[in-house]
């Protein structure tokens, strides 16, 4: 086994394991951290096939960026975690028979013997000096530079999104404005009237 | 009279675009407007069709008035109208009756009166296109869009139970036509076009044409309707108002019937004859079976609606004797087709004025004590005997008695089929018997006898409208029955044509 | 030498488990978004491998716009997430079920 | 080296104005107050006006590229654009007052629908999974976020969660596929993968693979059956408004989707997406139209109806040929414009503390407002296929083009499921025509919003009477 | 004159008068009514007297012309046109003369009723059609006659609609003749499928090749001539109330009797005589068909005849009487002796109305009392009455001399010498009739003219001798019952007076042998006194006046002991009531069931409304497969998946 094989086998396990732990974990923030796991492992798998950029973009972006937002909401939402796992184990043999069925039917088409090293061989490795970050950010002004353009309207939409939807101005909060405290007068406040003494006459009934 | 002028296209507008009109008259600040303006514009048409039948050529079987252009350029679809002597009549049939329903519904009809109107002239446009369109699609349309105003009718100003009876009469009706419009599509790939007369053109094979006819016949024998998909005109007819009642029965059917003779019959000849004796049967079974259904409803309405379809089935046996008729060897020199289809042609314009004559009668009544139940009345001719002599003359009419148009129809549409069958002929002949018999034992039951109750003794007869409305179907019915030929006539060309794409083998 | 079918059989169980996730997880509605975090990351696993095999940039491009739209993907669904807690307070998936026949 | 020129900006001019439009509303909007809040209306208006102009100059008589090939523009996407605009145009006169009596007229909505919009002119022209994918995820993420917008309503968010969920499985699928194609071809360029599958002879399994995750992604945008789960639980839950939305321009959108993916795409595959297609459309029709006569939600009536429509537009597209893609585009066009009626309708009726939602609330709508009654009659048989209404002329294109390929049965299919959909289409009518009204309370609206309506009920009787223009429309649209 | 004008002239006078009557009866009154009808009845009958001295005295042309063509459809033509030959004026003569004596007498017999002009309308019109019957020249205008003619009925019958009888009877009236017009319909779309033509002159041109035609109807093949005669006369029997349908003409005396009575009985009924008689060139092809009317004939007059000994209302009576004649009618067309037929046609009416216009005498005379029983001496108070009605009687029992002997024994003669199949059982049948006949019409005369005056006081202190316009009728047709046949018996049967209206094969040429034995009305008279049939109508005068005159208490006993034959005569051999049951209920249960069974139950119940519960039940229950729960949609969608998978991408397959 090459040293390739050895860090994919294991990246690869690690990142199943991690996957399934993702679904089956009981804590929602242990979800949250399987799924940084299984981030960390694709990032390495990422790396065997040479793309780097993605890879530390991944870790950098991705674990760090969302996922602290996810472990963020997490936290926040303070939600009953042992309610929340319950009846998980009822549907998971069902869950995995549909899972297994799944990978068969896909395995089956995606798997040597389409993919295997005759129809697709490795390629040649790059030269040490080729940048796979200066590659993409080449094409990703060039040639995609509309695709480039949409996902930062993508990611407003996300933003104007996210706050109109979470933003609270709450309406029945009081605040104080001392610039209007400083201009009231004594007039606005107060008032005398003057008014006649009240007598409780009979009713007047017609 | 109107020579040259755009007649058809005239007789589809001029209702359709009055009809918005008294629509948008609205009823604010009373209906007398718009029920004026409803009445002068079916006049109007009424006159306007009038020109269809003193310009027509009865000369020859080509279409004439014919107007077309193109409509849907992509689909070939195109606006074409025209007329031969199958579809004048019942253009002129139609044009008439509206003028009975808008009068008849003149001071009934309280309730939204302009929309009431609006609908009826809506629905005479429509029908008149149905009849007039040469276009399968635009005929399409036409079948589809009346339903509508129908629809409307039926469940406004209907009945209690009306919702059911309307919505079942709508379904029932698209039920049947979806499958017409799937083999008008198919016919469109055969002969590349919507004409109708270039269907009827068409070569097909023996399975095509056994789809393509009972495609047709699940829509046309819904219109007409025939049994065993019967079942909505009662509930339709004894829901609607007077005026739906008597479009239905009188135009509507129709409808029908002209669907089997502009389609099923030249288009799908060969499937028409190997599948004669299913229509026979069913037509058989509506004279006989209906019959005496008819005979023990309690509901006027609801009898006279069964007699329809007993009488419908006159005119679905006369037009798919043909056939057999043609087979018979024993038949000599007179072969009796001609006979059976002008039978059925002359049935179905009788029927539209008995059964608009009928119904109005009921709705007469129903005005005034606002019951169909036969077990209501009796005795109603000792307060209300002028309006008993039209319903008893009516009613003889409705039992096919000589001398009214109910007679000539079913006359020669029994001589005819006796040249298929001798056991056609007999059962067809039943209904002399069941005809009169619940015709005259709902007029012994309703009319004659003593004042059965407070009701009845406070009716008062007809007023002027209905006298008139009553005395003009009364002189049609008559005048057809005493002289039919000026509408036999006008047939004959046309009959004959038909009869020879009946006749000629539209296998490939 | 690892074949390209290893890497997409890598992505197709993940594909799968993140599918089989959703199906199982009855509770959270958060995991519920991280499985498709998962399932987008077993997309990309494919696209970058197709890219290194095919020796072809795009895959890899189109790698980085489905991060970013994950990212704002993300973004917007736990703002929804927020939004049903705040109305409900739960976000239970078994109770999420007032919209239904 | 590349220059600005090369981008060939100009026929891009639309989507660039309508971005623009957006950014300007987002920032003029967080500088107005409440009160004035009708700026924000009156401007994304005006901006859709010029949008509709500047689409309205582009008369292209080919295929024209822009962007290094992710852009497209040909008269397929013009059509379809305009019409994408002018939805959306119609729905922003819808919900103005809808949205003043329900506190939220904010202008986030307008910006949200913007950028929808956006997303779908993207999608529209689209020559590139990769632009059409950032187009989908475009409208997508502004349409979760618009399905949530009324914070208040728990039915809102709850929608918004499930579509979420949902459409983001729906688009993992999208993506999971086109990596297969990539993998096949080489390419993400529309035209491109077209040329590669051409040279790639028999039956190759993995693209059919690929296909079949593609088709499932797209199905969902569509919402056919099994992947329709989503539409009756949004528009239900949806503010009216953003149903309107919903239902009517995405269509569009995803048409064009599925026209650009797979038939221009994908074209030599059409065997194979037609087997799937037929599976679909035929569980549509079915699902549609039978549950929704067991519906008393209006909103809910319209998600099945739209479900058994979507089954049509797929029977045209399975078609695989010209006459079909237009019969299924027509049918796309002048569904969105019905739906849109119908919900027009359904938000004409509501007022402050009150969704019209339930059938019983159009009872004796007909002596409430006979006007707009009428108008809910045409929509509604349109919706049916009843002539003279234009819905009949696209089922007729459809059954056309299904006849035309000799798969008589399923025109026959599809006509008896729509004998079934008439049953709810009837008590719709029903309720408004032959029902006394429960609720007596005046409608009144805005000029414009009885303005909007009756143009847009008007436009589906008047397209019945005269549909030979739109139909060349489409024809042409895929000469 | 233009014999053209005149002949239209007959029937439209009388419908000028109906017209009149009937659209304008409140403008011109009661006075008016019957001024106008009876100028128009009295024109055509002075018309039709005209063409009787034109055709028979003058031995003017035949007339057979087209008046107008009511259709052409498929080369046959429809036409309206008159036939005007012996037999025809005979008949017009006939209907329109006894049609006079009815309007006069309608004068007082209906003077105070409210419907007055309404009812001479009916009458004119009947005329009217009656005379469209006789005077067609075409099968197509004889079946119009024939309907016209079953709608006056049934408007006279039910005239006193308030009546719940006469309403009853009205509609069984015209039910049962629709139920002749049934086969008489057939008839003639068998006469147009053979002959190709309605025309008379052309289908019996063609009678001679149609008869070698055979028609297989499912059991057999039948000889087409049969078929078309046999299928013709069952409308006869409708109209000519022939035993099984003769159940309509009893109920009909519930018009305002008289008057309708006399219509239907002396004029209507013979529509059906009228009709074989037209058409005996076919008949007279078939020997089957002529033995069938024959023997239908024969059970008629017998059995008929026998219902009348038991019947105690004085019109009933009659109409029973009435019955019977007819049946002797039938069985001289049967053995091909129409002349005789149309002979005791034309006897009959003038006596049958006598006995009619003398029954009603009494029944004004008795304040419209009709049972017999409560009668009796009327001899004395009605004069006039009592001896037109003995004459009436005379003749209908066939007393040597009176106009009855001589048709109604040319008819027993004529049976005699037939040699059709069963012809000597209908011989004893007739004679059999003859007693009969005797018996029951004695029984009434002396029951109401003679014997103890068994009335109330107050109707004895008011019975007198009823006004003259119901009297001259009486006398005015008293004349023709004595001397019409002596006078005419000899043209009309022996004579040429039928030749070209009546064909008789040689084979079945019974007159012929007639002919033979026959030397004068005197020595017929003569031989007549010292035959069979006057023995057994003496006889039967004799048991008549024994049983009800000399000694009541046999009628008594006789009824005790014979209780099974009187209930059954009384109740009409029940036959009635087997219809009632078996036509009338049976058709409405048949129709219940067709409904509720057919209708209800199974198109709509299960088919249609069925199938629409089994969508809305489908419906209800297939919505509960969207949950709300997300997972479950997911899981759609993977199954969606998998699905799709599995049919498109299986590298399995």
């Amino acid at each position: 086994m090459t040293f390739f094989e050895v860090v994919f086998y294991a990246f690869s396990t690690l990142m199943v394991v991690a996957a399934l732990g993702v679904v089956s974990a009981r804590n929602p923030v242990h979800s949250v951290l399987f799924l940084v796991l299984t981030f960390f492992a694709s990032s390495a798998i990422w790396l065997l096939l040479e793309a780097e950029f993605l890879a530390i973009t991944l870790v950098l972006v991705y674990v760090g960026a969302v996922m602290v937002l996810f472990l963020f909401v997490v936290m926040m939402l303070d939600i009953n975690v042992t309610r929340m796992r319950e009846g998980l184990m009822r549907y998971a043999p069902f869950g995995i028979a549909i899972a297994i069925l799944l990978i068969v039917q896909m395995v089956m088409v995606v798997g040597p013997e389409h993919f295997g090293l005759l129809a697709f061989p490795v390629p040649e490795s790059h030269a040490a000096d080729y940048s796979n970050t200066k590659e993409l950010g080449r094409v990703l002004y060039t040639d995609y530079v509309y695709a480039f353009e949409l996902a930062s309207v993508i990611l407003l939409v996300a933003i104007v999104a996210a706050i109109t939807l979470t933003m609270r101005r709450r309406p029945n909060t009081r605040y104080q404005k001392p610039g209007a405290q400083m201009k009231v007068l004594k007039e606005d406040r107060l008032r005398i009237i003057k008014m006649k003494s009240e007598t409780i006459e009979p009713e007047n009934k017609q | 009279m109107f020579a040259g002028w755009p007649l058809l296209s005239l007789l589809v507008w001029l209702p359709i675009i009055g009809g918005v009109a008294v629509l948008l008259s609205g009823d604010k600040g009373g209906s007398e407007g718009s029920r004026r303006l409803a009445l002068i514009i079916s006049v109007a048409t009424f006159v306007l069709s009038l020109g269809l039948y003193t310009n027509f050529d009865s000369a020859t079987s080509a279409m004439q008035f014919e107007e077309r252009f193109e409509w849907i350029g992509d689909f070939n679809i195109y606006y074409h109208l025209g007329v031969d002597g199958i579809s004048m009549p019942l253009i002129i049939l139609t044009t008439f009756t509206t003028i009975l329903v808008i009068l008849a519904g003149w001071e009934v009809i309280q309730k939204r009166a302009s929309q009431y109107m609006a609908a009826f002239l809506i629905m005479e446009g429509l029908m008149i296109g149905v009849f007039s369109a040469l276009d399968a699609m635009f005929f399409y349309v036409f079948w589809e869009a009346m339903l509508i105003p129908m629809f409307v009718i039926i469940g406004v100003w209907g009945g209690p139970n009306r919702v059911y009876a309307t919505i079942k009469f709508f379904i029932y009706t698209f039920f049947g036509s979806v499958f017409m419009l799937v083999a008008m599509i198919y016919m469109y790939y055969q002969s590349g076009s919507f004409a109708i007369l270039d269907m009827h053109n068409l070569n097909l094979g023996m399975t095509e044409q056994t789809l393509i006819f009972f495609a047709f016949l699940a829509a046309f024998a819904v219109k007409v309707p025939m049994w065993p998909v019967h079942t909505w005109l009662p509930d339709a007819h004894v829901e609607a108002p007077t005026g739906g009642s008597v479009i239905l029965a009188a135009i509507m059917l129709k409808i029908g019937g002209y669907g089997f003779v502009r389609f099923a019959l030249p288009i799908t000849p060969d499937a028409s004859m190997s599948y004669d004796w299913l229509i026979i049967a069913m037509s058989l079974i509506a004279v006989v079976y209906i019959g005496f259904v008819a005979l023990v409803q309690s509901d006027m309405k609801k009898l006279v609606a069964y007699s329809s379809i007993a009488h419908m089935g006159f005119v679905t046996l006369g037009l798919f004797s043909v056939f057999q008729i043609l087979n018979n060897p024993a038949n000599v020199d007179i072969t009796g087709a001609v006979l059976a289809i002008e039978g059925a042609m002359v049935q179905m314009i009788s029927h539209g004025f008995i059964s608009g004559a009928m119904f109005l009668m009921i709705g007469v009544l129903y005005d005034r004590m606002h019951s169909r139940e036969i077990a209501d009345y009796g005795g109603v001719v000792n307060t209300m005997p002028v309006f008993a002599a039209f319903a008893v003359f009516f009613a003889m009419s409705n039992a096919g008695l000589p001398g009214t148009s109910g007679f000539v129809g079913e006359f020669m549409v029994i001589l005819a089929v006796f040249k298929a069958n001798f056991w056609i002929a007999f059962l067809a002949a039943i209904t002399l018997i069941l005809g009169a018999a619940y015709t005259l034992w709902m007029v012994k039951r309703v009319f004659y006898g003593e004042v059965t109750n407070e009701n009845v003794k406070a009716l008062k007869d007809l007023n002027q409208r209905e006298l008139l409305i009553m005395s003009i179907l009364a002189v049609s019915i008559l005048a057809l029955g005493l002289y039919p030929a000026p509408l036999v006539d006008v047939m004959h060309v046309s009959v004959d044509n038909l009869l020879q794409h009946i006749t000629q083998s539209k296998l490939p | 030498m690892i074949p390209l079918s290893s890497y997409l059989i890598l992505g197709a169980i993940l594909f799968s488990i993140s599918i089989a996730g959703i199906f199982i997880n009855r509770k959270n509605v958060i995991v519920l978004l991280m499985c498709i975090e998962l399932m987008l990351l077993a997309v990309n696993i494919n696209f970058i491998a197709f890219s290194h095999f095919l020796g072809d940039t795009a895959g890899q491009v189109f790698v980085f716009f489905i991060l970013t739209v994950a990212a704002a993907e993300a973004a917007i669904g736990l703002a929804i997430l927020v939004v049903v807690f705040r109305n409900r307070q739960t976000i239970n998936v078994s109770e999420l079920n007032t919209l239904k026949g | 080296m590349m220059t600005l020129e090369m981008l060939n900006l100009s026929i891009a001019m639309p989507e660039l104005f309508l971005l623009a439009l957006a950014c300007t509303v987002l920032v003029v909007d967080v500088y107005l107050k409440d009160e004035r809040r009708n700026v924000t209306y009156v401007l994304s208006q005006f901006g859709l006006i010029i949008t509709l102009i500047l689409i309205s100059q582009q008369s292209p008589q080919s295929r024209e590229l822009a962007f290094n090939g992710l852009f497209v523009n040909d008269l397929l996407a013009t059509v379809l654009k305009y019409a994408a605009v002018l939805l959306v145009a119609v729905v922003f006169v819808y919900s103005r007052r809808y949205l003043q009596d329900r506190n939220i007229f904010k202008g986030e909505f307008y910006v949200l629908g913007l950028f929808g919009l956006l997303g779908m002119m993207v999608m529209i022209s689209s020559n590139h999974f990769l632009s059409m994918y950032l187009g989908l995820e475009l409208l997508s993420l502004s349409l979760y976020a618009m399905v949530a917008f009324d914070r208040e309503n728990p039915n809102a968010a709850e929608a918004a969660m499930k579509y979420f969920i949902l459409g983001a499985i729906a688009s993992g699928m999208l993506l999971y596929g086109m990596s297969m194609v990539y993998g096949m071809t080489g390419s993400l360029n529309i035209v491109e993968v077209a040329v590669a599958l051409d040279q790639i002879e028999g039956n190759n399994i993995v693209l059919i693979f690929g296909l079949v995750f593609m088709v499932i992604g797209l199905s969902f945008k569509l919402g056919a059956v099994p992947f329709h789960m989503w539409i009756p639980d949004v528009y239900h839950g949806s503010p009216t408004t953003v149903t309107s939305y919903i239902a009517s321009a995405p269509k569009v959108a995803g048409f064009a989707m599925i026209i650009r993916l797979l038939a221009e795409s994908m074209g030599s595959l059409q065997t194979d997406w037609q087997g799937m297609f037929i599976i679909m459309a035929v569980l549509s029709m079915i699902v549609g139209n039978v549950i929704a006569i067991a519906q008393t939600n209006l909103k809910r009536l319209f998600a099945y109806s739209t479900i058994s429509h979507v089954g049509f537009i797929m029977l045209g597209l399975l078609a695989g040929n010209q006459e079909g893609y237009s019969a299924a585009m027509f049918y796309t066009l002048t569904y969105a414009l019905t739906s849109l009626g119908a919900f027009g309708v359904i938000i004409l009726l509501t007022r402050k503390g009150f969704e019209a939602e339930n059938i019983d609330d159009f009872k004796g709508l007909n002596q409430r407002s006979p006007w707009f009654a009428f108008i809910m009659l045409i929509i509604v048989f349109s919706m049916a296929g009843v002539p003279p209404t234009v819905g009949f002329w696209a089922k007729l294109a459809v059954l056309k083009a299904v006849v035309n390929i000799d798969m008589l049965w399923l025109a026959l299919l599809a006509v008896f499921f729509s004998i079934i959909g008439i049953f709810y289409y009837l008590r719709i009518v029903k309720v408004m025509y032959f029902d006394d009204a429960l609720d007596k309370s005046e409608i009144n609206c805005s000029r414009d919003m009885q303005i909007a309506l009756s143009a847009n009920g008007l436009s589906v009787l008047l397209l019945g009477l005269y549909p030979a223009a739109l139909m060349s429309i489409c024809i042409a649209a895929f000469a | 004159m233009d014999m053209e004008l005149i002949y239209l002239a007959i029937p439209l006078a009388s419908l000028f008068g109906a017209i009149m009557a009937g659209f304008f009866g409140k403008a011109i009154g009661r006075s008016g009514a019957h001024t106008v009808t009876i100028a128009g009845v009295a024109s055509s009958f002075i018309l039709s007297l005209m063409a009787y001295n034109h055709i028979v005295l003058q031995a003017g042309d035949i007339y057979n012309q087209t008046v107008y063509t009511w259709m052409v459809s498929d080369g046959l033509r429809f036409e309206v046109g008159f036939l005007v030959d012996k037999l025809t004026v005979m008949m017009m003569c006939v209907v329109t003369g006894v049609s006079l004596m009815v309007h006069i007498y309608t004068i007082g017999y209906m003077r105070d009723d409210p419907g007055y002009q309404r009812f001479f309308s009916y009458i004119s019109l009947f005329t009217f059609a009656m005379l469209m019957l006789v005077m067609s020249n075409n099968f197509f205008q004889l079946f119009f006659g024939w309907e016209a003619v079953g709608l006056v009925s049934y408007l006279l019958i039910g005239f006193w609609y308030k009546k719940e009888t006469a309403i009853y009877a009205n509609l069984k009236a015209f039910l049962v003749n629709r139920v002749g017009d049934f086969g008489f319909i057939l008839g003639i779309a068998a006469v147009v499928m053979y002959a190709g033509s309605l025309d008379y002159k052309e289908v019996f041109a063609a009678a001679p090749q149609i008869s070698n035609q055979v028609l297989d109807i499912g059991f057999g093949e039948w000889s087409v001539i049969s078929v078309i005669c046999i299928l013709l006369f069952i409308g006869a029997m409708g109209k000519s109330a022939q035993v099984p349908l003769h159940v309509w003409l009893p109920d009909s005396m519930e018009g305002p009797t008289p008057i309708s009575a006399l219509i239907h009985a002396a004029t209507m009924v013979t529509a059906g005589i009228f009709m074989v008689a037209r058409m005996s060139p076919l008949f007279e092809f078939s020997e089957a068909a002529l033995t069938f009317v024959m023997i239908i004939g024969a059970i008629t007059a017998l059995f008929m005849g026998l219902i009348g000994i038991v019947q105690n209302d004085i019109k009933r009576v009659v109409a029973y009487s009435t019955l019977s004649q007819l049946g002797y009618m039938t069985v001289a067309l049967g053995v091909s002796a129409y002349s005789a037929a149309v002979f005791h046609l034309m006897t009959h009416a003038f006596f049958k109305a006598l006995l009619f216009l003398g029954a009603g005498s009494v029944i004004i005379a008795m304040h419209h009392e009709q049972d017999m029983r409560k009668m009796g001496g009327l001899r004395k108070y009605m004069p006039i009455t009592w001896i037109t009605s003995l004459i009436g009687s005379l003749a209908l029992i066939g007393f040597p001399g009176f106009s009855g002997f001589f048709s109604k024994d040319s008819i027993i003669l004529a049976v005699g010498a037939s040699d059709l199949p069963g012809a000597d059982i209908v011989h004893w049948m007739v004679l059999a009739g003859v007693f009969i006949t005797a018996f029951y019409s004695f029984r009434m005369y002396f029951l109401v003219f003679h014997g103890k005056e068994r009335m109330d006081e107050h109707t004895k202190e008011h019975l007198r001798e009823t006004p003259w316009v119901v009297t001259v009728p009486l006398i005015a047709l008293a004349i023709p019952s004595v001397i019409i046949g002596w006078m005419t018996i000899e043209p009309m049967l022996f004579g040429s007076y039928f030749a070209d209206a009546i064909v008789v094969h040689e084979s079945n040429n019974v007159m012929a042998t007639l002919k033979e034995s026959f030397h004068g009305q005197w020595a017929m008279v003569e031989h007549g006194i010292f035959s069979l049939p006057f023995l057994l109508a003496l006889s039967g005068v004799g048991s008549a006046w024994y049983i009800y005159m000399k000694n009541p208490q046999i009628a008594d006993k006789a009824q005790q002991k014979f209780s099974f034959i009187h209930t059954m005569l009384e109740k009409k051999y029940w036959i009635d009531e087997l219809y009632v049951k078996v036509f009338s209920d049976g058709s409405r249960v048949l129709g219940k069931g067709f409904w509720k069974a057919g209708d209800v139950a199974i198109i709509d119940g299960l088919i249609i409304n069925g199938s629409a519960k089994v969508v809305g039940w489908f419906a209800g229950v297939v919505r509960h497969v969207q949950t709300g729960m997300l997972y479950h949609y997911a899981f759609a969608m993977i199954l969606g998946l998998v699905g799709l998978l599995y049919l498109f991408a299986n590298p399995a397959s």
